[in-house]
């Protein structure tokens, strides 16, 4: 017997006790959501629920029994949090957050690391057509809502940049593939890397780099 | 440059006006993408059908105006405008197959898609803002429950510790007989009996040595068991609130007195 | 109705359109309880709502919705609150265990319980040859692995200690008398090969170890 592992039946473990019947996981799941602010993973649930419990289960069927109630079950990620409904947000001014007003520059710059995800800086400033400040960036990654992802592979390794679970949970996204247009953007090609003629064949890296952006996308909007 | 003759006549007196519109304006784009994406859209066409040769121009002439009007413009607006005129002269000259590079299709179509990516860009930027947003149209718990963070030590002890305790003990001191043979050790218990009778005689610092029990003083084995428990006790005195200890310095004299607590 | 509530045809109200139905108005109460930073009284929530809804009732109602349910309406005052319900209060604790090594005194202590209990601490310290500090006791005490035993009729009526049933869970032995006795031990090489001298006089009856275990073990199963 090891040390971790106690024997069947110890006392002192959960295992003696059956698994929670799935309407008691489901009050423990509502329990866990609704006393945190921020979104909590499945995991979270799972290590805080006895031993046996389907977190994910028991979130699904909440989510069911709060259809068209004045709060909502929600997915943020790989994350699960509970929302006052979107109608009633009149009622709720006293609790209204004043957000701080973007610039065009941040919202553009925002936009872009959401559907061309992971994106480098380069690129943002290939698509706007201007340079982008490090204010703006860095203004971005303090609110919350992006952060630096996988390093391209390409000639220097530029970081890249993608938005956050703040961000899914702030635009009341459940994945990034649930970004507004993005379904009509793809397949306009809009959202394709596509180098200025002329730059794509001068070197293979070109090429690698296009390649390596749309597996990091897949990876991103797929999961 | 016989083209600059051409210019004024290729363009119509609306596109002028508006060109000079927007180069009073001109604090208010972000870079020369967005001023060529605002003078497309005066030629009010799909972006996919726009034409680029006179898009080409308009950003010239807006260039020229500026100059005229003595505004100075950014950097990246004159090397837009260099390479403009190069793309403009490359769609106006039949092409050379001795060049190499791009044809001044390829780089139109570009500039297009540039342009209408950029427009596609602000579009849904505009969407992604519009969208129900968290602290405005829909709203966290307002009074969120801390998670507490326990930490929990759990001891491991197996069968085979336990057995080999056992035998530690009793393989120790050669199996001497254990019963009835507590002659040299004083326990902390003892100690503490002891000094909590005398203890309120000692108003002032005393060394803890004077509170060894008689007759343990000379004996090396049963010295050292009872100044263990001598001050082992003293420490659980303290502990008590009922005594306080004090050391001047490494090896000095540890001395001990009573604490005077006026609430009790 | 209460002061706080608009009076009737104040305009700026939503006194034109018609008193939403209950079951919408505690979707409001609901969405209002669970975002308010603090808890709310009925006037405030009246005043929030459209004119003419009843947050009392509304209340009621989602009270009644709740019970048994993973979080409560509550009245604290004459304000009020959504809170988690108690009795899943501990899945709001985060635990990290922490395994660490019994001491040797505390194993050692132990030993001496499984194998001579019921025994006196007095008698422990003997055959230890040092003091056992009240700490030792307390952990194994907490750890429900020794509990106290019947008191000894000798003088001073000192309590004795025993081994518990989570103690022989945990060891994976149907009864203390399972241990293996000295004999065994050195049989299977956990002792000296080595015969100790005066091995025939380990207690005071001149009995060997195993049998004074036994013994021991014998006055612990009496009852």
């Amino acid at each position: 017997m090891t040390d971790q592992t106690p024997p069947p039946g110890t006392p002192a473990n959960d295992s003696l006790f059956e698994t929670p019947p799935m309407a008691e996981q489901e009050r423990m799941v509502e329990a866990i959501l609704f006393a945190s602010a921020e979104p909590v993973t499945i995991g979270d649930m799972n290590a805080r629920m006895p031993h046996g419990c389907n977190a994910l289960e028991a979130v699904r069927h909440l989510q069911a029994r709060y259809e068209g109630r004045g709060i909502r079950v929600v997915q943020v990620g790989d994350q699960w949090a509970i929302r006052t409904a979107p109608d009633l947000g009149h009622l709720m001014q006293k609790e209204t957050v004043e957000t701080r007003k973007l610039s065009r520059a941040a919202i553009e710059t925002l936009a872009i690391i959401a559907y061309h995800q992971p994106v480098t800086r380069a690129e943002i400033e290939e698509i706007r057509g201007v340079s982008v400040s490090r204010g703006t960036i860095d203004l971005l990654i303090e609110m919350g809502w992006i952060r630096f992802g996988r390093r391209r592979m390409t000639p220097g390794r530029p970081v890249t940049f993608v938005v956050t679970a703040t961000f899914l949970d702030h635009f009341g996204l459940e994945t990034a593939r649930d970004l507004p247009g993005l379904k009509e953007l793809r397949e306009a090609g809009l959202l394709d890397n596509r180098p200025p003629p002329g730059f794509g064949n001068l070197d293979e890296d070109g090429d690698d780099g296009e390649h390596d952006a749309d597996e990091g996308q897949d990876d991103m909007f797929e999961e | 440059m016989a083209e600059d003759e051409h210019r004024d006549a290729s363009l119509s007196v609306n596109e002028r006006l508006a060109a000079e519109a927007l180069v009073v304006d001109v604090d208010g784009f972000e870079g020369p993408l967005d001023l060529l994406l605002n003078l497309a859209r005066t030629q009010k066409v799909d972006l996919l059908r726009i034409s680029v040769l006179q898009l080409a121009r308009q950003y010239l002439f807006f260039v020229e105006k500026a100059k005229e009007l003595r505004i100075e413009l950014a950097a990246d607006y004159l090397v837009m405008a260099a390479w403009l005129a190069f793309l403009k002269s490359r769609l106006l000259l039949p092409p050379d197959p001795e060049e190499e590079g791009p044809s001044g299709e390829d780089l139109a179509a570009h500039l297009a898609f540039q342009l209408e990516r950029l427009s596609a860009m602000r579009d849904v930027a505009a969407r992604l803002m519009a969208r129900d947003r968290l602290g405005r149209d829909f709203f966290p718990r307002g009074i969120p429950e801390g998670v507490e963070r326990v930490r929990r030590v759990e001891y491991s002890a197996n069968l085979l510790d336990l057995m080999q305790a056992y035998a530690r003990i009793r393989t120790r001191d050669e199996f001497r007989p254990y019963v009835m043979d507590r002659d040299n050790v004083f326990t902390m218990e003892q100690a503490l009996d002891r000094m909590r009778h005398m203890i309120g005689f000692a108003g002032s610092w005393t060394d803890i040595m004077s509170y060894m029990p008689q007759g343990w003083e000379s004996d090396p084995v049963r010295r050292r068991s009872a100044t263990a428990a001598t001050f082992a006790a003293a420490l659980e005195l303290v502990k008590e609130g009922h005594a306080e200890l004090r050391q001047s310095e490494t090896f000095a004299p540890i001395q001990l007195r009573q604490r005077t607590k006026p609430d009790d």
